[in-house]
């Protein structure tokens, strides 16, 4: 078999894939996965409802909208990398990650989310995207300024004076450093996303 | 380019259904095809490694190519399922009877050393789970600079909705990693009618995140240069070959056959 | 993507050239079945396309719009049309139907083309035995 | 530190790359066979090997007698079957054919997108389309395909066979023909033709291999109640893609809401009503084309002036030449054709179109 075989023909170290290999001395290398975080709203009718809420339930649900809105493709992409990073149940606040190449497709999901199943109960809702950031830090900087605007918007609505003092109390309070906001502490290496690889 | 190459043809004892899918297969184009026998070792008790049936005992007569005036070239192809690193052994005798050498990792550990050490043509990567692990960047291009490459077999998402799933998920992970390069495409179809035809198995490919001409590779070019690396795995660094001079009888696969792989070429 | 160039030489000779301009795409498939007696109607068949579209790319993929052109009902060959952009995810969901009412199927493509009158015009065809 | 060295460049390039759609193009030429400046016959000569001529000559019901005649005497073209390639570089056959000009050859049961594919056009070049194995083992300069540039999986080899540094017992002639025999001795099956008034003479190697000679198939179809769009104002993809329908018998009577097919006939439309079709099947030769062209327009001067012919005729899909001798290649299909319409006012609209991988048309 080997007639046309001849020693110069022979490439140093055989590699026979009839192509140039970028050889690199990898091992050391860190590159980033890039994702895609959505800052979503949980909107309900009846505020108390949303205690019932954890991880998991809004997992489903958001699964379950991609399966049924996109199909076996979308719910393979969303198999990819997605989590739930963050649910705060009082505020309604949940932050999503996607990975980055998809989260068009799965975005386009979310819309068609009516209900979630919560402990038995089927809590009707529905789910506002506030704000699409590469990192976490830049959505907690939007979250912190977008909860500020809301609390200014509060202000002239409260009733008696005591309210008032309380939100602007609160308003002082964001304003002043972004990792001590009591509504919002994730951990505060907010460099998790940067997996190693390799 | 280069012809079109399934190397992945789900063996069975039925010889009529082998027959039939070989048949289907030159129909639809490809010039080449491997029929593969798994070997699953477990830890109860020892088992044999298959031997390969001659292609001459399987079916008397090739059939032609579609559109071609040659007839289809058919080649043996093993995969071992490792779920422990004792399951492959090298230097085997009994893997000498195939024409390729292919291993199934089930770890992120036996993934690494399947990239980095073993002597092998193809990783098979997991169609029908969700991937046990994350492909890492140095074992990837590990294998892709010793010329092993990876597998992504498509017929189990035709069969299964999950399957579609995790088929997809996990080729696009990889394909992330390794970019598209040193992947091939292949069937692993079990029936005539799970196989499918090169320009279709190239758009699914569009699916898999590969671009249409990288796609196009993965069942042509890249397929050759597993072929080819085979090749060098019997001789030693493709220089030297050694061969029983006397013949016996035991028809072992004429390497003659190799399509691709008759020429090595020559060094870029 | 249009590029028009004007020869001023006659007034009547005009040239364009239309890059990527095909709205359309045709595929040119034929449905093999296990069962070769099963009888399927275009209708049976547009039905089969949409739900493998459905599955695979759940209601935005069913949502999807093409057009049935011709169909042989003894061959099961068919000319689909379909809008460009769209012609990945409908290729990808007819070489993913695997089975027509709990038989094994396949559809085989034999040609896809910016073109209409490339169907019917492959070389490939030519046969001279 | 970055791994790969297209870094984050390349990686969002190889993105991109996967999601365009494969390209497609479409030239479309309006003037006057009156005009001097018209370059039909340049055209029409430049892409050498047809494979398919189809004519739809509206009010018409029976195909004009010398029409007819002219379909039957088009050029018959022969089979050879395993024809070692080195034949091709033959002395004699040089003297007797290529020398002489006009000589048309095509590789048969090839794939350019697979195999190795190889031409000899009617000016003496001899183009082969070879894998990278095969070019390696040949030995004999050639470029890379500008389609596979990146990879380098195929390259083409481009010989002038009438060049003096060709001719038989020169330097490049022995090293091609050693190339042939020896090193990579292909043997494929070849389609030959020529023009018949050139003086070129195939006999000598045809009575070496074994050969059949066939005849263009001509067939015939007429039409009634042929919804038609008005072609003079109809966007060229509409026109085209209604004359594809003609062509392939789909049925256009379809409301644009119906179920199956919302094909319709692009408005605003009348309907002829009697349409003569006429399609010829084979290794056509770019001569006669010509002299159809010439008889449909001498037919469409004895018609009503509200009359018209269109013309398409495709390419071989495998051939490695489209227009005037530039690569051509396989993504998909690899569609080369023209459509002429040709008006009673000599006027006439040309749409040339080519596939994924083709340089733009002349």
């Amino acid at each position: 078999m080997s007639s046309g075989w001849r020693w110069r023909d022979l490439p140093s170290g055989v590699k026979f894939c009839g192509r140039k290999f970028s050889r690199k001395k990898s091992g050391t290398a860190m590159v980033r996965v890039k994702a895609r975080y959505l800052l979503c709203e949980l909107n309900v009718s009846d505020r108390t409802q949303l205690l019932l809420l954890d991880d998991r339930a809004v997992l489903a649900a958001v699964k379950t909208a991609v399966a049924r809105i996109h199909g076996d493709y979308g719910a393979a992409l969303c198999s990819m990398r997605f989590s739930i990073k963050y649910l705060n149940a009082h505020t309604g606040i949940v932050f999503l990650r996607f990975l980055r190449r998809a989260y068009k497709l799965l975005w386009s999901a979310l819309p068609f989310i009516t209900s979630i199943d919560a402990r038995g109960h089927k809590i009707p809702c529905f789910l506002n995207c506030l704000h699409v950031g590469g990192t976490i830090r830049t959505c907690q900087k939007f979250l912190v300024r977008y909860n500020t605007q809301q609390l200014h918007r509060m202000l002239p609505k409260c009733r008696n004076e005591e309210e008032k003092q309380e939100v602007r109390k609160a308003i002082l309070n964001c304003s002043l450093t972004k990792g001590n906001n009591e509504e919002f502490h994730i951990e505060s290496e907010s460099e998790e996303d940067e997996e190693a690889q390799s | 380019m280069s012809v079109f190459v399934d190397l992945n043809l789900s063996y069975t004892a039925d010889n009529n259904r082998l027959r039939a899918l070989i048949e289907t297969a030159a129909h639809l184009g490809f010039s080449t095809v491997a029929i593969n026998y798994v070997f699953e070792p477990t830890t109860k008790k020892k088992q044999e490694i298959p031997a390969p049936k001659p292609i001459s005992a399987l079916i008397d007569h090739l059939p032609i190519v579609q559109g071609r005036s040659r007839p289809i070239t058919v080649l043996n192809r093993l995969t071992v399922v490792m779920s422990d690193s004792s399951h492959f052994r090298p230097n085997a005798a009994e893997y000498r009877g195939f024409d390729l050498l292919a291993v199934y990792p089930t770890t992120e550990k036996l993934f690494h050393s399947a990239c980095m050490l073993l002597d092998i043509d193809i990783i098979v990567i997991s169609v029908t789970e969700k991937l046990p692990f994350f492909f890492k960047r140095a074992p990837v291009n590990g294998a892709v600079d010793r010329g092993v490459v990876f597998e992504v077999c498509y017929s189990a998402a035709i069969r299964d909705s999950t399957m579609r799933r995790y088929t997809i998920a996990n080729a696009l992970s990889l394909m992330e990693t390794c970019k598209g390069k040193s992947v091939i495409l292949s069937s692993a179809a079990e029936k005539a009618l799970e196989l499918r035809g090169p320009y279709d198995v190239i758009n699914l490919g569009r699916l898999f995140g590969l671009s249409d001409a990288d796609a196009k590779e993965a069942l042509s070019s890249t397929c050759r240069s597993v072929l080819l690396h085979a090749e060098t795995r019997k001789t030693a660094s493709g220089i030297v070959y050694t061969r029983r001079s006397c013949q016996e009888d035991s028809p072992q696969p004429d390497l003659c056959d190799a399509p691709a792989a008759k020429r090595p070429h020559l060094a870029e | 993507m249009r590029r028009d160039e004007e020869k001023g030489e006659a007034a009547v000779f005009q040239r364009v050239v239309l890059k990527n301009a095909s709205p359309y795409h045709y595929m040119k498939v034929c449905l093999v079945l296990e069962d070769e007696s099963t009888k399927l109607s275009a209708v049976e068949l547009k039905q089969f396309i949409i739900t493998g579209l459905k599955t695979l790319y759940g209601e935005v993929g069913a949502a999807l719009n093409f057009d049935l052109l011709k169909y042989d009902e003894d061959t099961f060959t068919a000319v689909l049309r379909v809008y460009s952009k769209w012609l990945v995810k409908l290729w990808s969901s007819l070489t993913l139907n695997g089975f027509y009412q709990n038989q094994a199927c396949a559809f085989r493509v034999l040609q896809v083309s910016p073109f209409l009158l490339a169907l019917s015009g492959n070389s490939r065809e030519l046969q001279l035995d | 530190m970055k791994v790969w060295t297209g870094g984050k460049q390349g990686k969002q390039r190889w993105r991109r790359r996967s999601n365009t759609t494969p390209r497609s193009l479409l030239v479309c030429e309006r003037s006057s066979f009156c005009d001097e400046n018209n370059r039909v016959s340049s055209q029409v000569e430049q892409l050498h090997f047809n494979y398919k001529v189809s004519v739809l000559l509206s009010d018409c019901s029976s195909a004009p007698s010398h029409l007819e005649s002219l379909l039957t005497s088009f050029s018959h073209f022969y089979l050879v079957r395993n024809l070692p390639l080195h034949e091709l570089l033959d002395k004699q056959f040089l003297e007797t054919a290529v020398y002489q000009g006009n000589v048309y050859g095509l590789s048969y049961r090839t794939r350019l997108d697979e195999d190795n594919c190889v031409a000899l056009m009617p000016n003496g070049h001899l183009v082969l389309s070879l894998d990278k194995d095969s070019f390696q083992v040949l030995g004999f300069e050639g470029k890379t395909s500008t389609f596979n540039y990146k990879t380098k999986n195929r390259y083409v080899v481009t010989v002038d066979l009438t060049d003096g540094s060709m001719a038989p017992g020169r330097q490049a002639y022995l090293r091609l023909l050693t190339g042939l025999t020896s090193r990579l001795p292909l043997q494929m099956d070849f389609l030959l033709s020529h023009h018949p008034g050139g003086g070129a003479s195939l006999q000598a190697l045809l009575s070496r291999y074994i050969w059949s000679e066939h005849k263009p198939e001509v067939g015939t179809c007429s039409l009634t109640h042929l919804p038609c769009p008005d072609l003079q104002s109809c966007d060229p993809h509409g026109l085209l893609e209604w004359l594809g329908a003609v062509d392939a018998n789909i049925s256009r009577d379809n409301s644009s809401s119906s179920f199956l097919s919302s094909l319709v006939c692009p408005e605003p439309k009348r309907t002829v009503s009697r349409a003569l079709r006429i399609s010829i099947c084979g290794l056509l030769l770019p001569h006669d084309v010509q002299r159809l062209i010439q008889e449909l327009r001498c037919y469409l001067g004895q018609c009503q002036p509200e009359s018209w012919v269109s013309l398409t005729v495709h390419g071989f899909v495998d051939s490695p030449v489209s227009w005037g001798g530039k690569e051509h290649g396989v993504l998909r299909g690899g569609e080369n054709f023209y459509t002429l319409f040709i008006f009673h006012d000599h006027t006439y609209h040309l749409h040339l179109a080519a596939g994924a991988q083709d340089t733009c048309p002349p």
